[in-house]
C-alpha cells in the first residue's frame, strides 16, 4: 500500500484547524465553542504527529508533545465546563452573546 | 542526580511545599481566616526571601528547565509581587470561605510561571503557559455570584484557549521546520523559511495575546473588570510579567537571526498598543477597566524597550517591571481596600476622597504619577530607560510618538488625581479603616516607588546580570 | 561648598513641614526654610564672587560630578556659573516672598507649602545641574507641584487651567526628551560640559534642536505655545503665580539658553525663526495685555510679552543681547512677582480681579498701590528699575545686528514699550487712581508679611535698577564664555 | 581744571529729599515736608550760583573759549567694550546756565508751593514727587551719556505723570496724565531708536566722543553713518530726526503738542515749574547739547526750524481763541519753545553764524522766568477766584495789586517790550533770522504779534473788564470765607516768588548772554540794531493796543472779530481737531482693529488649536469604542486579523 504524503495530512490538520476556528467565530453556544477549539488543538496534534512520523522518526517529541496536548485540553475543557456552569447559573444561558454585559 | 537540583529548582518546590500546606490546612481543622491568612502570608515572605540566597546557574531535565541569576531575579519579583497582593487582599479574604482555593489557584498559577520563565523547551514553556492560565481562568471567576465575574471567566479562558490554539500551531510549524523543540538547538534552525516564519507569528501571536498587545488585547479589560481585585492585580502584573520576561528571553536567545524582522513587528504593536490602549483608557470609569487600558498602554511601552534588543533592553524590561509592580500594585492595593470596605470601583466615585482618606489618596496619587512616569517616582525612570533602550536604534519616529502619546496617559492619570483632590462629592467615601498588613503593603510599595528610581544601584544590578542579544 | 545643599534643604524643609502639625508651625517652618535658602544662595554669591577675584576661571564653580546610572552614563554632575547663579538668587528670593505672602492660607496649608517648597526644589536642581537627564529630571519635578496648587487652591476654572498647564508643558518636556535622546546616542554622554567640549555635528543639531528648543519654549511661552500662561496664572493662588512667572518660566528660557549655547550652529541657523516668534509674541503680548480686563490675565499676557525679550536675545545670539535676556530673566522675575503679589493683596480684600470693579485704591490702602504702581513702572521700563536695564540691553544687543530684518525685530520689539505704557497706565488709573467706590473706601492695607515680602521684592529690582554693573558683573564673564563656544562654532563654518 | 565735583551735590540734594519724604513723608512730616523740600532746594541753588560763577568768572574759560568739562564720569552699565552707559556731570555753559534756571525757578515754586498747597492730604507727597522731578531734571542737565539723558529724560516725564495725576481723584487729571505719559513715550521711542542708530554708528553713547566723531568729516564714524541710508535719508539724519521727535515730545512741539494744555491738570505750581520754565525746554536743550552733530547735517536741522517755526505759528493762533487761562498760557510755552527751537534750526555751529544758538539759548533763559511768573500768577488768581475760566474773572486788579503788576511785567516781556528781558532774547532770535531766513522771519513776525495780542487779552480779561467785577468780588468773598487766614492774593510764601521773578523778568534781559553762551564756547559781539528792532516792537504794540480795545472794557468787538474770522476761529478754538485725529487713531483704530483682533485670536485660533487636539483625541477614542464589543467571538476575530496583519508584514518585509 502506497504512502500518503506529508502534505495531504497537513492539509487535513490545516482545514479541521480552520474548520475550529470558523466554529468558534460562529457557534453561539458555548459548549459548542469549546469544541471548535478542541478541533483546532487536535490539528495541532495531527501536525505534531505528522511531522515526527515524516520528518524526524528517530525522536519522539512530537508524539510527546502531542500527548501533552490532550492532557492540558482536557484540564482546560474541565475548568471551561466548570466555569459555563457557574454561567449558566448567573444567566441561566449558555448563549455566549448573551454574556457581554462588559464592552467599550 | 545530585543535590544541585534542589537548589536549582528551590523556588519552584519552596512553592509546591506551600501548595500542599495549603491542602492540608484545608483538610485540616477549622482555622480562623485571619490566622490562615497570616501563615500563608509569612510564608510567603519565606518563600520569597529563600529566593533572594543563594545564585544558581544551570540546567536540569537535559535543558528543559534551565536557572541563572537573572532568571531567579524574575522569579523574586513575581514572588514580591505574589506577597505584595496577598497583603492587599487581606480585607477582602478576611470573611471570604475559600481563601485556601484562591490562594490553590494564584499559586498553582505561579508555579506554572517559574517552570515557563526557566523553561528551555517549547514543551516545557506550553506546559508552564498553560498550568500558568488555567488556574487563573477559574480564579477570575471566583466571585461565584457576581455576573461580571463568571463573564470574565468565561471570556479568558475562551480566549485563552483559542489563543493557545493559534500558539501550538506555531510551535507544531517550528518543530516541523526544525525537528526540535529546544531553544538551544532551534536557534540554529532559525532561518527565513517561511513556514517557520509563520510558525513564528503565530506564537508572537500567543505571546501578544498573553501580554495583551493590540490586537491581541481585547479580553483584557473585560476580564479585568469582572474578576476580583485581587485576581485582576495578579493577572495585571505577575502574569503579564512572567509573560514578559519569557517572551524576552526567547527572543533574545532563540530568534536571534531573525532580530530585524521582529524588531519591525515590535514596533508596530507597540505603536498600537500605545495609541489604542491611550485611546481606550481616556474614556473609562471603572477604575479596574481603567487600569486595563493604562496598563496595556504600558505594555507598548515596554515593547519598545524590548525592541532595542541590547543588554539595556531586557534590563530596563525587567527594571520597569519591578517599578510596575510596586506602581500598579499600590494603585490595585488602594481599589481593592476600597471595593472591599465601601464597594465602590468607579473612578467618579473617588470625588473628594481626599477630604475622607488623605492616606489612601497619597498612595493612589504617588501611584499613578509612577505610572504617569512623573519624576521622582520611579515609573519616571523605568520609562525613560525604556525609551532610552528603544531609541538606541535611531527610530526617532517612534520615540517622537511615544512621548507624545506619554502626555495623552499624563491626562487621565492626572484626570484620577483632579477628582480625588479638586472635585467635590456629595457623597464621598467614608473614612476607611484599613488593615495594618495592607498598610505595610502599601508603605513597601510606596518606598519601592520612591527608592528604585533614585537609587540607581537597584538598575545597576539588573543591568549587570541581563543579557542582551 | 556643596551644591547639593540647594536640594537637601528644600528637601528637609518638606518633610519637616509634613511632619509639623498646625498652620503657625507649618508656616513658620517655611519661612525658615525658605530664609534658609536664600541665606545659601547669597553665601554662594559671596563664595561665588570671592572665587572669580581669586581668578578662578573655570566655566563652572564648585563642581561636582557622581555617577548616577553607570550603565547608561548618567551622572550627577552640578556646578554653578554667574547665569544659573543669577537664577539661584531669584528663585531664593522668590520662594521667600511666596511664602511670606501666602502666610494665612487656612486650606489644606501643610500640602500647600509642601508643595510650594517642593516646586523650589525643582528649581535649585534644574538650575545647578550640568548633566541634561538631571536636568530633565528637575525640569520635570517642578511640574507636578503646579498642577496641584493650581487645580487644588486656585480660582476661576482652575482644573482646567492647571489640565492645559500641566498638558502643554508635559508636551514640552516631550520633545526636550526626544532632543535629549538624539543627543545621547549622538555623543553618548548626557554631561553638557562634555558636549559643549566635544560638539555635535551639525545634521544632528539641525534635526534636533528644534525639539529641545521649541520644548523650553513650551515652557518659556513662546508664542504659539503660550496659551497655558494667561489660564495658568490666572487661576493659580498668589504665591503659585508667583512661582509660575518667577520661577517656572524662568526654568524654560534658561533652557533654551543652554540649548542655544550646546548647539550654536542650529541655533543660528534658526534664529530667523526664534526672533520671528519673540517678535510676534512680544508686540501680540503686549497687543493681547492692552484689551484684558482681569488683573491676572493683564500680568499674564504681559508676561508672555517680556519673555519674548528674554527668547528676542537669545535668538540675536550675541554677547549683549544674551546678557540681556539672562537680565531680562532675573528682572521679569522679580517684577512679575511683584505685580502678582500685589493683585492678590488686591483681591484678597476687594474679592475681585476686574479693573472695572475697582478703582481709587490709592486712598484706601496707599502701600498697595505704590507696590502696584512700582511694579507697572518696572514692567514699562523706567529707568531705575531693573525692567528698564533689561530691555535696553536686549535692544543693545539685538541692533548690533546690521541685518535688515532683525533691525525691523528690534525696532517693532522697541514699540511694544510704548503699548507697555498704555497698558500700564490704563490699569493703573482705573485701578489705582479715580474716583473710589465706598465698599472699598475702608479696606486695610498691607500686613507686616506682605510689605516685607514686597519690600523683598522690589529690594530686587531697585538692585538690579540701580546698580546693573553689579549684576553685569556675576553673569559678563559666564556669557564671555559661551560667546567664545558660539563664535567658535559659527567661524568654523 | 579745578574740581567741580561738589557739583554732584546739586542734584543728589533733591534726590534725598524725595527719598525721605517718599518713605517718611506721610508719617513724620506731614507738616513739615515744605519746609524740608525748599531747604534743601536753596542749598542746590546757591551751589548751582556758585557753580556759575566758579566756570563763568574764574576758570571755565580757556584761552578765550568755555571748555567742555566732565567732572564726574562712572560706567553704570557695559554693553560691549567700548559702548557703555556712564553717568557722569558735564560742565558747559548750557548745563551751568540750565543749573541756574532750573534750581532757581524749582525753588520759586518750591516756595510758592508752602502757600499754594497749604492744607493738602498728600502735601508730603507733593513734595516728594516736585523733588524727584527737579532731580530728574537736573541730572537730565548734567548728562555726559546720550543714554544717561535718555534714562533721566524717562524719570522726568514719569514725574511730570505723577504731579499731573496728583489729584488722582480727579479722573480728568487721571486721563491727562496718562496721556502725557503715553504722548511723550511715544515720542521718546523714536528717542530711544535714534539713540540705537547713533550709538551703533559712533560706537559710543559718549556725547564727547559722538560729537568728536561726528563733527570731523575724515572719521570713519562719520562716513559710514552718511553713507548708510535708508529710503533716501542718510542714518545720520535717521538718527538725528528720530532723537529731534524725543525732544519735540518733551518740548510738545506739533503733532506732538496735544499732551500740553490737558497736563494744566496738574497743580499751578506744578505747571509753572514742569510744564513752563524746565521739562518742555528738555527738547531745545537737547538739541542743544547735540548742536554740533545736529549743524553736520542739513536736512536734520531743517526739519527742527520747520517745525518749531511751525508749532510757535499754530500755538499762538490757537491760544489766542482759548478761555482757560492756564491753556492759554500753555500754547503761549509752546509758542515760545517754537521760537526757541527754529532759532536751533536756523543756526550755524561756531562763530557769528552761531547767533542762533545763542539766541535761543537765551530765549530759553529768559523765558523760564517769565513764563514762570506768568504761571505762579495765574495760580495766585486761580486760587483766590477757585476757577481757571476767563468768564469767572475780571477786574481783579485792586484786589491783588502785586499779582497785577508781576502778571503785567511778565506780559510786556513775552512781548517784548523793550526794555524788559524777552524783548532782548527775541530780538536776537528775530536778527537771526532775518538773516538765515526770511520765510522763518515773516512767521517769527507774526507770530509775535499773535502773542503780544493774546497776552494782553489774557491780562485785560483778567485784571480789567468791569463786568465780571462783581462776580469776582463775590468770589473773593466766598474764597475770604472759606479761608480765613490769608486775604485773596495768598501768603506772602506766593507773593514773594512773584516779586523776584518779576524782577528777573525786568533784569535778566540785560546779561551780556552772547559773552557767556555760544555754539562753540567762544564768545560773540551782539547789538541790538534800533531800526531792525523798529518793526517787532511796533507790531507787538498795536497788538496790545488792539487786545486793549477788544477786551480792556467788555464790548461787542471782540464779538464781532469772532464772527468774522467764523469757521476758522472755531477750528482754532478745537485746536485745530489735532486731539480728535488721536482719539480716532487709537479708539478707532488701535483698539478695535488691532487690540481687539488679537486678543479675540488669542482665545480662539491659538488656544482653540489646542481645544481641537483635545477635543480630536476624544471624538476618536469614542469613535472606535465599538472595537470593545464585549463579544468574546468578535476578539477571537481581532485576534485572527491580527495574526493575518502581522503575516502581512512579514510578507512585506521579507526579503
Amino acid at each position: 500500500m502506497n504512502e500518503i504524503p506529508l502534505t495531504h495530512i497537513l492539509f487535513v490538520s490545516t482545514a479541521l484547524f480552520f474548520i475550529g476556528m470558523y466554529g468558534l467565530f460562529t457557534r453561539r453556544n458555548i459548549i459548542t465553542m469549546l469544541m471548535s477549539i478542541e478541533l483546532m488543538l487536535n490539528s495541532v496534534n495531527i501536525n505534531f504527529v505528522a511531522f515526527n512520523k515524516y520528518l524526524f522518526p528517530d525522536k519522539l517529541d512530537g508524539l510527546f508533545f502531542s500527548l501533552f496536548i490532550i492532557t492540558i485540553a482536557a484540564a482546560e475543557a474541565a475548568v471551561a465546563i466548570a466555569i459555563i456552569i457557574n454561567l449558566y447559573r448567573s444567566h441561566q444561558s449558555i448563549d455566549v452573546d448573551d454574556a457581554t454585559e462588559m464592552k467599550f | 542526580m545530585s543535590s544541585t537540583i534542589f537548589i536549582l529548582l528551590r523556588q519552584e518546590l519552596l512553592l509546591s511545599l506551600l501548595i500542599f500546606l495549603l491542602l492540608f490546612i484545608k483538610i485540616g481543622k477549622e482555622r480562623s481566616n485571619e490566622s490562615i491568612l497570616n501563615i500563608i502570608n509569612v510564608l510567603l515572605f519565606i518563600n520569597l526571601a529563600a529566593g533572594l540566597f543563594g545564585s544558581s546557574e544551570g540546567g536540569a531535565f537535559n535543558g528543559m528547565f534551565t536557572s541563572n541569576a537573572f532568571i531567579v531575579l524574575e522569579k523574586n519579583i513575581l514572588n514580591l509581587a505574589m506577597l505584595l497582593i496577598s497583603m492587599q487582599s487581606y480585607a477582602w479574604l478576611k470573611n471570604h470561605k475559600q481563601l485556601a482555593e484562591f490562594y490553590l489557584l494564584l499559586f498553582t498559577s505561579l508555579l506554572g510561571m517559574f517552570f515557563m520563565i526557566s523553561s528551555g523547551n517549547l514543551l516545557m514553556f506550553y506546559l508552564g503557559l498553560e498550568m500558568s492560565t488555567i488556574p487563573l481562568a477559574a480564579a477570575a471567576n471566583f466571585d461565584l455570584a457576581k455576573r461580571k465575574s463568571s463573564e470574565a471567566a468565561m471570556k479568558l479562558i475562551l480566549s485563552s484557549a483559542f489563543s493557545s490554539g493559534i500558539l501550538l500551531m506555531g510551535i507544531s510549524f517550528l518543530y516541523g521546520t526544525s525537528g526540535t523543540l529546544s531553544f538551544d538547538i532551534l536557534t540554529a534552525h532559525i532561518s527565513n523559511n517561511p513556514m517557520q516564519l509563520f510558525g513564528f507569528i503565530l506564537l508572537v501571536s500567543g505571546f501578544a495575546f498573553k501580554i495583551s498587545a493590540v490586537p491581541f488585547h481585547l479580553w483584557t479589560a473585560d476580564v479585568y473588570e469582572g474578576s476580583p481585585v485581587a485576581v485582576t492585580a495578579f493577572l495585571s502584573v505577575v502574569s503579564k510579567a512572567a509573560v514578559l520576561f519569557t517572551f524576552t528571553s526567547i527572543l533574545y536567545k532563540v530568534f536571534t537571526p531573525i532580530a530585524t524582522l521582529w524588531y519591525s513587528v515590535l514596533v508596530v504593536l507597540s505603536i498600537a498598543t500605545i495609541l489604542i490602549g491611550n485611546l481606550f483608557a481616556l474614556r473609562q470609569d471603572n477604575f479596574k477597566r481603567f487600569l486595563a487600558f493604562s496598563s496595556i498602554a504600558q505594555v507598548g511601552f515596554i515593547l519598545i524597550g524590548i525592541s532595542g534588543s541590547s543588554q539595556a533592553g531586557s534590563a530596563s524590561l525587567v527594571y520597569f517591571v519591578l517599578i510596575y509592580v510596586f506602581s500598579n500594585l499600590a494603585a490595585f492595593g488602594v481599589v481593592s481596600v476600597v471595593s472591599a470596605l465601601a464597594g465602590k470601583e468607579n473612578i467618579s466615585d473617588f470625588k473628594g476622597f481626599y477630604k475622607t482618606n488623605p492616606f489612601l489618596s497619597w498612595v493612589l496619587t504617588i501611584a499613578l504619577f509612577s505610572l504617569a512616569g512623573v519624576p521622582p517616582t520611579a515609573g519616571f525612570f523605568g520609562k525613560l530607560f525604556l525609551m532610552m533602550a528603544g531609541a538606541a536604534k535611531d527610530n526617532y519616529g517612534l520615540i517622537i510618538f511615544a512621548s507624545l502619546n506619554m502626555v495623552v496617559s499624563f491626562y487621565y492619570y492626572l484626570k484620577v488625581v483632579k477628582a480625588i483632590f479638586m472635585e467635590e462629592n456629595e457623597t464621598p467615601i467614608q473614612k476607611l479603616s484599613i488593615p495594618k498588613i495592607t498598610q505595610l503593603a502599601m508603605y513597601i510599595c510606596i518606598a519601592g516607588i520612591i527608592i528604585t528610581g533614585l537609587a540607581s544601584l537597584v538598575y545597576d544590578y539588573i543591568y549587570s546580570l541581563s543579557i542582551g542579544i | 561648598m556643596n551644591l547639593s545643599l540647594l536640594i537637601l534643604l528644600p528637601l528637609l524643609t518638606a518633610l519637616l513641614i509634613l511632619m509639623s502639625k498646625q498652620l503657625a508651625q507649618i508656616r513658620v517652618i517655611g519661612l525658615v526654610g525658605s530664609l534658609a535658602q536664600l541665606g545659601t544662595a547669597g553665601w554662594l554669591l559671596k563664595l561665588y564672587m570671592d572665587q572669580r577675584a581669586a581668578g578662578n576661571t573655570a566655566t563652572h564653580l564648585f563642581e561636582s560630578n557622581t555617577v548616577w546610572f553607570k550603565a547608561l552614563n548618567i551622572n550627577y554632575h552640578i556646578g554653578i556659573d554667574g547665569i544659573s547663579l543669577a537664577m539661584i538668587l531669584l528663585t531664593s528670593l522668590i520662594v521667600v516672598a511666596g511664602i511670606l505672602v501666602s502666610w494665612t492660607m487656612e486650606k489644606l496649608s501643610k500640602e500647600y507649602f509642601f508643595l510650594l517648597v517642593l516646586l523650589s526644589m525643582g528649581a535649585y536642581g534644574f538650575f545647578i545641574s550640568l548633566d541634561l537627564f538631571t536636568l530633565f529630571f528637575f525640569l520635570e519635578v517642578a511640574v507636578i507641584p503646579k498642577f496641584l496648587l493650581i487645580g487644588i487652591w486656585g480660582s476661576g476654572k482652575k482644573e482646567n487651567s492647571a489640565m492645559k498647564l500641566a498638558l502643554m508643558l508635559m508636551a514640552g518636556s516631550a520633545l526636550v526628551f526626544v532632543g535629549l535622546m538624539g543627543i545621547y546616542y549622538n555623543t553618548h554622554t548626557f554631561d553638557m560640559v562634555e558636549i559643549g567640549r566635544m560638539g555635535i555635528s551639525l545634521g544632528v543639531q539641525k534635526f534636533f534642536f528644534p525639539f529641545v528648543f521649541l520644548g523650553f519654549g513650551i515652557f518659556a511661552a513662546l508664542f504659539p505655545f503660550h496659551t497655558w500662561v494667561p489660564d495658568g496664572h490666572a487661576s493659580a493662588p498668589t504665591a503659585a503665580s508667583m512661582f509660575l512667572a518667577g520661577i517656572s518660566m524662568k526654568l524654560g528660557g534658561y533652557g533654551c539658553l543652554r540649548m542655544a549655547a550646546l548647539m550654536p550652529d542650529a541655533a543660528h541657523s534658526y534664529s530667523w525663526i526664534i526672533i520671528l516668534l519673540a517678535t510676534i509674541a512680544i508686540i501680540y503680548g503686549a497687543f493681547a495685555t492692552m484689551m484684558q480686563t482681569d488683573l491676572k490675565y493683564i500680568n499674564a499676557y504681559s508676561s508672555i510679552s517680556h519673555c519674548g525679550f528674554v527668547i528676542l536675545g537669545i535668538g540675536m545670539l550675541n554677547k549683549t543681547s544674551i546678557n540681556g535676556a539672562v537680565i531680562q530673566m532675573v528682572s521679569h522675575g522679580l517684577m512679575t512677582a511683584l505685580f502678582f503679589a500685589a493683585i492678590g493683596m488686591i483681591y484678597s480684600r476687594t474679592h475681585t480681579r476686574m479693573v472695572a470693579q475697582l478703582g481709587g485704591l490709592l486712598k484706601a490702602m496707599p502701600f498697595i498701590s505704590t507696590v502696584f504702581v512700582i511694579a507697572g513702572l518696572c514692567s514699562l521700563g523706567l529707568p531705575g528699575f531693573s525692567g528698564f536695564v533689561a530691555e535696553m540691553t536686549v535692544f543693545m544687543g539685538s541692533w548690533q545686528n546690521p541685518d535688515g530684518v532683525y533691525r525691523l525685530a528690534t525696532v517693532i520689539s522697541a514699540a511694544s514699550i510704548v503699548v507697555t505704557a498704555v497698558y500700564i497706565l490704563r490699569a493703573t488709573g482705573k485701578t489705582i487712581m479715580g474716583p473710589i467706590s465706598n465698599e472699598h473706601a475702608l479696606l486695610p492695607d498691607a500686613t507686616w508679611n506682605e510689605k516685607l515680602a514686597a519690600g523683598l521684592l522690589i529690594v530686587g529690582i531697585l538692585i538690579i535698577g540701580l546698580a546693573p554693573f553689579l549684576i553685569n558683573q556675576l553673569i559678563m564673564p559666564t556669557t564671555d564664555f559661551l560667546m567664545i563656544n558660539i563664535d567658535k562654532a559659527l567661524t568654523l563654518k | 581744571m579745578s574740581n567741580y565735583l561738589y557739583i554732584l551735590w546739586i542734584p543728589l540734594l533733591p534726590l534725598a529729599t524725595f527719598v525721605v519724604l517718599g518713605l517718611f513723608g506721610r508719617k513724620y512730616f506731614a507738616k513739615t515736608a515744605g519746609i524740608i523740600g525748599t531747604a534743601s532746594l536753596l542749598t542746590s541753588t546757591l551751589l548751582s550760583f556758585v557753580a556759575a560763577k566758579q566756570y563763568f568768572f574764574v576758570d571755565g574759560k580757556v584761552n578765550g573759549v568755555y571748555q567742555r568739562i566732565i567732572a564726574l564720569k562712572y560706567t553704570w552699565l557695559q554693553f560691549s567694550p567700548n559702548v557703555s552707559i556712564d553717568m557722569g556731570v558735564i560742565v558747559d555753559p548750557i548745563s551751568v546756565m540750565m543749573l541756574i534756571v532750573v534750581t532757581s525757578v524749582s525753588l520759586m515754586v518750591h516756595v510758592f508751593s508752602l502757600g499754594y498747597m497749604k492744607g493738602e492730604e498728600r502735601f508730603a507727597t507733593y513734595y516728594a514727587f516736585l523733588s524727584l522731578f527737579t532731580f530728574s531734571m537736573l541730572g537730565l542737565i548734567l548728562s555726559v551719556n546720550i543714554f544717561q539723558v535718555y534714562m533721566f529724560w524717562e524719570l522726568v516725564g514719569v514725574s511730570s505723570f505723577l504731579l499731573i495725576g496728583y489729584y488722582f481723584n480727579k479722573p480728568s487729571a487721571v486721563a491727562a496724565s496718562k496721556k502725557a505719559f503715553i504722548v511723550t513715550r511715544f515720542a521718546d521711542l523714536g528717542f530711544l531708536i535714534g539713540i540705537l542708530i547713533i550709538g551703533f554708528y559712533g560706537g559710543s553713547l559718549d556725547i564727547g566722543l559722538l560729537i568728536e566723531k561726528f563733527t570731523s568729516v575724515q572719521s570713519p564714524e562719520f562716513i559710514s553713518i552718511t553713507t548708510a541710508s535708508f529710503l533716501g535719508a542718510s542714518m545720520l539724519t535717521w538718527g538725528l530726526v528720530l532723537i529731534f521727535m524725543g525732544g519735540a515730545g518733551k518740548s510738545a512741539m506739533f503733532p506732538l503738542h496735544i499732551w500740553l494744555p490737558d497736563a494744566m491738570e496738574g497743580p499751578t505750581p506744578v505747571s509753572a515749574l514742569i510744564h513752563a520754565a524746565t521739562m518742555v525746554v528738555a527738547g531745545v536743550y537737547l538739541v542743544a547739547r547735540l548742536f554740533p552733530v545736529f549743524s553736520m547735517d542739513e536736512a536734520a536741522l531743517t526739519i527742527v526750524t520747520y517745525v518749531g517755526a511751525f508749532s510757535a505759528l499754530l500755538a499762538a493762533v490757537i491760544a489766542c481763541t482759548q478761555t482757560d487761562i492756564k491753556r492759554v498760557l500753555a500754547y503761549s510755552t509752546m509758542s515760545q519753545i517754537g521760537y526757541m527751537m527754529f532759532a536751533l534750526g536756523i543756526s550755524k555751529n561756531g562763530g557769528e553764524s552761531g547767533l542762533g544758538f545763542m539766541a535761543s539759548m537765551f530765549h530759553l533763559f529768559t523765558h523760564a522766568f517769565f513764563k514762570s511768573l506768568l504761571f505762579l500768577g495765574a495760580g495766585s488768581v486761580i486760587h483766590m477766584v477757585h476757577s481757571n475760566e476767563m468768564k469767572d474773572m475780571g477786574g481783579l486788579r485792586k484786589l491783588m495789586p502785586i499779582t497785577h503788576a508781576a502778571f503785567l511785567i511778565a506780559c510786556l516781556a513775552i512781548a517784548g517790550i523793550p526794555p524788559f528781558a524777552g524783548f532782548f532774547s527775541k530780538e536776537e532770535i528775530l536778527t537771526a533770522a532775518f538773516h538765515e531766513n526770511k520765510l522763518i522771519y515773516g512767521v517769527a513776525l507774526f507770530t509775535a504779534a499773535l502773542t503780544s495780542f493774546y497776552m494782553f487779552r489774557l491780562y485785560f480779561n483778567i485784571f480789567w473788564s468791569k463786568e465780571a467785577a462783581a462776580k469776582a468780588h463775590h468770589h473773593d468773598a466766598h474764597s475770604q470765607h472759606n479761608d480765613t487766614h490769608d486775604h485773596g492774593e495768598g501768603t506772602w510764601t506766593m507773593k514773594l516768588p512773584l516779586l523776584i521773578l518779576a524782577a528777573c523778568a525786568v533784569g535778566v534781559g540785560f546779561i551780556p548772554f552772547s559773552q557767556f553762551i555760544t555754539s562753540d564756547g567762544a564768545a560773540i559781539e551782539t547789538h541790538i540794531d534800533m531800526v531792525f528792532s523798529i518793526a517787532p516792537v511796533a507790531l507787538s504794540i498795536i497788538a496790545i493796543l488792539l487786545s486793549a480795545s477788544f477786551y480792556k472794557s467788555h464790548n461787542a468787538k471782540s464779538d464781532k472779530a469772532v464772527a468774522f474770522f467764523g469757521g476758522f476761529y472755531r477750528a482754532a478754538y478745537k485746536k485745530f481737531y489735532v486731539d480728535e485725529l488721536y482719539l480716532f487713531i487709537t479708539k478707532k483704530i488701535v483698539f478695535p482693529l488691532i487690540g481687539q483682533p488679537i486678543a479675540w485670536a488669542d482665545r480662539n485660533i491659538v488656544d482653540g488649536f489646542m481645544l481641537l487636539l483635545a477635543n480630536t483625541t476624544a471624538k476618536i477614542s469614542t469613535a472606535i469604542k465599538g472595537l470593545q464589543s464585549g463579544k468574546v467571538q468578535n476578539y477571537a476575530l481581532y485576534f485572527f486579523g491580527g495574526v493575518l496583519a502581522l503575516s502581512v508584514l512579514f510578507i512585506y518585509i521579507w526579503k
